[in-house]
């Protein structure tokens, strides 16, 4: 589960090779625009973009929606309660089931905006590495302490994905029923194994970075300069982005 | 001191495997048309290069993993993926997946009392077990501040108080040093009716121990047969990533010329 | 526990986005201050932070269903003031490998969760006035309070959020429903992670106390 | 083969311990009274069993820790703890805890890095040191996909990039195939002017490698000398939880009855 999701064996396109600080503004800038969109005349348009910019990463539609589905049963959620019990104007009756608009309305603005985002997020992040993204937003003014930990911690949960996995196996071999009550227990052991071991871990892994001369004048540069493309890409994406925000005042 | 070469007919089979297969979808296979046949109380060595498919072998065996062809029986009985079978007993490569109690005692009883043995049962298993591999004073430590070698050790003795019927272990000297490599061949030597399988890149090692071996790269048996004439065919060792082991190499110089079946004993 | 992008509004998320900065930046400083070489803890920060990030992953059962874990509780115990950039990572990291909890709701998310893991410490921070003889009993209690209270403060928040800025209206006496459906839904969660806490906090006393800040054996 | 036992007088010393010890309070020592001069370029084994205190000898080379007696030079230069000493490079057993960054090319730029070189130099290196061990094929890959082995390669590679004059192995050839382990036998014997000291229980990698070897027991050095005279001391080896090596064995089978000394060059 864990390697499937590492976005690090992507297919080339015009976003791999966009710049990733011009990107990464960019694409947030517009995710920002679309959570701000309230007027219901905006939400084709958020779709179609999202989709557009979909498209061009050329990452498989698979792979959207296997990352639409965990937060998508939230949605679902909401997709009962608001339309059966939202707003005054009744669309359609069944017996005591009424389906009403404004709820209607406000459901499919939640659905669109959560869609266009997610897209756009998977966009970023299916198209960046995360070493990559991380060197990206320390050179953003990302603090250097907060930098480390996360590439550190991505470094380290394949390696404790792994461990997690074989303790899990092994205690099963050893009669462990993860599905019942009692395997709580088991769990609390893994965990509290798993801590004490990379506590321990921690202190080789800090002795032979510090034997490699970690924190010693190491320069985390981004290794492309943006050029003209990349600076054009981030133009039109606030392009799009003003425009969302600022059209239903301007149309009124 | 190759215990059991002898394959008594009609004997209850151990390990019944047909034509077995394992592959990730969308990649090659891992393991392919793989047959074995071994007997109750057999000791069965497995070598190979790294990527072989030794431990996927082995995850077949124990039920981690379902094979994506062929049958697989142990002491006659299908093994089901997810079936706790506590008469396999696995002892894994990193140990230190296997050892997660605050302490060795419980960690050696977790498996027994998971079996449903009252207290009293439990406590003579983990005992006994203890006694067998000689960490008895070891009981009351915990198992996370051990040597490697002590740790692989706790982690036995925790598989062996399940009484397994089938003991599998993977690398089992890694880490070890001589003293407590030469406890583990001891304890092999001296276990009776337990048929067990060992992967190891150590090979004096499965020739002081097994009493056949079974040579497996690229996820197929190139060779099964007795270890000292297996391991001391250069041509074939060498042409999967092996090396004649010294003990055999020494022996082959020594008499040199004459055949080397008959040899097969100095081995160890 | 983690809201997804899209229903909140925007000024939410900004709101959020402000918390989280202003809690991470303090976070930072208390670090910076407490330790003569805060690059020394990042690679524990780190390897702890990947253990609670798995450790979430993992589904426990809660008769008839099973929940993963959030473990807030359990982080602010064992990392104090490294709770917050661990969260904060731990977050991003969800968001950007499972789409778990939004992109744009990280800050409020960030808050929701790593506030209470704050609480949590202080909570069991209380074990130290205990009398020696209840150490054991009474660092087990207060665990489970501490991981209890941070998923029912973490799970309350969330639930107000949600009700009172849900776009089109609601009455009063659905939207109270709604908060009290929301909560009641988090209860055997906040048990469970109790219960887990404190099994964890009852093994690193055996096994590592300097884990937990006490001097190791 | 083995490439340095001559100690050229007058050379500066690479390694130059006197009375060294180590202990945690409150516990007995670790390290007593540890006394060594290594040459440049001089290869030398350790060996012992395990908690002999070889792995601490390594910590205190390294300047990881501090010892708590006697003094330690290397390269002339008292070892500072905490200081940074990149021509000093140590290869931990456990390479997990070594390999940090996303990508291989990235973990062996790591050092270089870090000593201030601009990036052509700090790519240059990558090559180099890529190029001497055989892993470029795999600098663009994660460091944790990769076999144990190929793990190993990539922990040396990036200490190789740091072109350290003082190259520290601690049980370099656990988890490697022999494949792998052949791979860096060769790599050993074609250094030039590094010192090399290796703790290994694989005594037949240190007869290859080594030119002499000092056994660890208990904190203390027990022997120092020729690794086939020492590791042939079979009353010596036992003494101390060690087995004569097979190679050795055989050989002294084979001219039973005549001086073990001159047969010393059969090793490897």
């Amino acid at each position: 589960m864990i390697a499937r999701a590492n976005p690090e064996a992507v297919r080339e396109s015009s976003l791999t090779r966009w710049e990733t600080r011009a990107k990464l503004i960019g694409l947030l800038c517009l995710v920002f625009a679309f959570a701000s969109v309230r007027d219901t005349r905006l939400l084709a348009p958020m779709v179609l973009l999202s989709l557009a910019v979909f498209g061009l990463s050329a990452l498989p539609a698979r792979h959207l929606l296997s990352r639409l589905k965990v937060p998508g049963v939230f949605l679902v959620a909401l997709a009962v309660v608001l339309p059966l019990f939202s707003g005054e104007t009744v669309l359609a009756e069944a017996g005591p089931v009424a389906l009403r608009l404004e709820g209607t309305l406000a459901f499919l603005s939640v659905a669109a905006r959560f869609f266009s985002i997610v897209t756009l997020a998977t966009v970023l992040f299916g198209t960046t590495p995360m070493p990559t993204l991380v060197r990206a937003m320390r050179s953003l003014g990302l603090p250097a302490l907060l930098g480390d930990i996360l590439l550190f911690t991505y470094r380290y949960i394949f390696q404790l994905a792994e461990d997690l996995h074989r303790a899990r196996v092994a205690a099963r071999l050893r009669g462990a029923r993860f599905g019942s009550i009692r395997s709580v227990s088991t769990t609390a052991h893994i965990i509290g194994s798993l801590l004490v071991r990379s506590n321990w871990q921690a202190e080789r892994v800090l002795a032979a970075m510090l034997l490699r001369g970690y924190g010693s004048a190491r320069s985390l540069e981004v290794r492309r300069a943006p050029v003209a493309r990349d600076v054009a890409a981030l133009a039109l994406c606030l392009a799009l982005a003003a425009v969302f925000v600022l059209s239903p005042a301007l149309i009124g | 001191m190759n215990t059991t070469t002898t394959h008594p007919a009609g004997a209850p089979k151990a390990i019944s495997a047909a034509g077995l297969g394992f592959g990730y979808p969308g990649r090659g296979p891992v393991l392919e048309g793989v047959t074995i046949e071994a007997a109750a109380a057999e000791r069965v060595g497995v070598i190979g290069p790294n990527g072989a498919g030794k431990t996927t072998l082995f995850m077949l065996l124990c039920g981690v993993l379902a094979p994506t062809e062929g049958t697989l029986e142990v002491f006659g009985a299908t093994v089901e993926p997810g079936a706790f079978r506590p008469e396999i007993g696995m002892v894994f490569h990193h140990t230190n997946d296997q050892l997660i109690c605050p302490t060795v005692r419980e960690d050696i009883a977790f498996g027994p009392q998971n079996t449903g043995l009252l207290e009293e049962a439990v406590s003579a298993r983990v005992h006994a077990a203890a006694a067998a591999t000689g960490i008895a004073h070891l009981l009351d430590r915990t198992p996370h501040e051990l040597s490697s070698g002590e740790q692989r050790l706790v982690a036995i003795t925790g598989i062996l108080a399940m009484e397994p019927r089938l003991l599998i272990l993977d690398e089992p000297t890694s880490d070890l040093d001589l003293r407590y490599r030469r406890r583990l061949i001891r304890l092999i030597e001296r276990m009776e009716g337990q048929t067990v399988i060992v992967a190891s890149h150590d090979l004096e090692f499965i020739l002081e121990t097994c009493g056949r071996v079974l040579l497996l790269d690229a996820g197929r048996i190139q060779a099964d047969g007795a270890p000292a004439e297996i391991m001391a065919d250069e041509g074939l060792m060498a042409a999967h990533g092996l090396e004649v082991p010294h003990s055999l190499v020494a022996t082959w110089h020594r008499h040199r010329g004459s055949g080397v079946d008959e040899h097969g004993d100095a081995a160890g | 526990m983690h809201i997804p992008d899209g229903i909140l509004p925007v000024s939410v998320a900004a709101a959020g986005f402000a918390g989280a900065g202003a809690v991470t930046w303090l976070s930072l400083r208390r670090i910076e201050r407490t330790y003569p070489d805060p690059r020394a803890g990042v690679p524990r920060a780190s390897l702890l932070t990947a253990v609670f990030f798995m450790a979430s992953l993992v589904h426990v059962p809660v008769p008839p269903a099973s929940v993963h874990l959030v473990l807030s509780g359990l982080m602010g115990v064992v990392l104090g003031w490294f709770a917050i950039p661990a969260i904060l990572v731990g977050l991003f990291l969800q968001a950007v490998m499972f789409q778990h909890g939004g992109l744009t709701m990280l800050g409020v998310n960030a808050c929701i969760i790593g506030l209470p893991a704050l609480l949590a410490n202080r909570v069991f921070a209380l074990r130290r006035l205990l009398p020696a003889r209840l150490a054991t009993p009474g660092s087990a209690a207060l665990a489970f309070l501490a991981s209890f209270a941070a998923i029912a403060v973490g799970a309350a928040a969330a639930a107000l959020l949600i009700v009172s800025t849900v776009p089109a209206h609601l009455d009063a006496a659905a939207e109270r429903a709604a908060t009290f459906t929301l909560l009641a839904a988090h209860v055997p969660l906040g048990v469970i992670e109790g219960v887990v806490t404190a099994l964890v906090v009852l093994f690193l006393r055996r096994v590592d106390p300097g884990l937990l800040g006490e001097p190791r054996r």
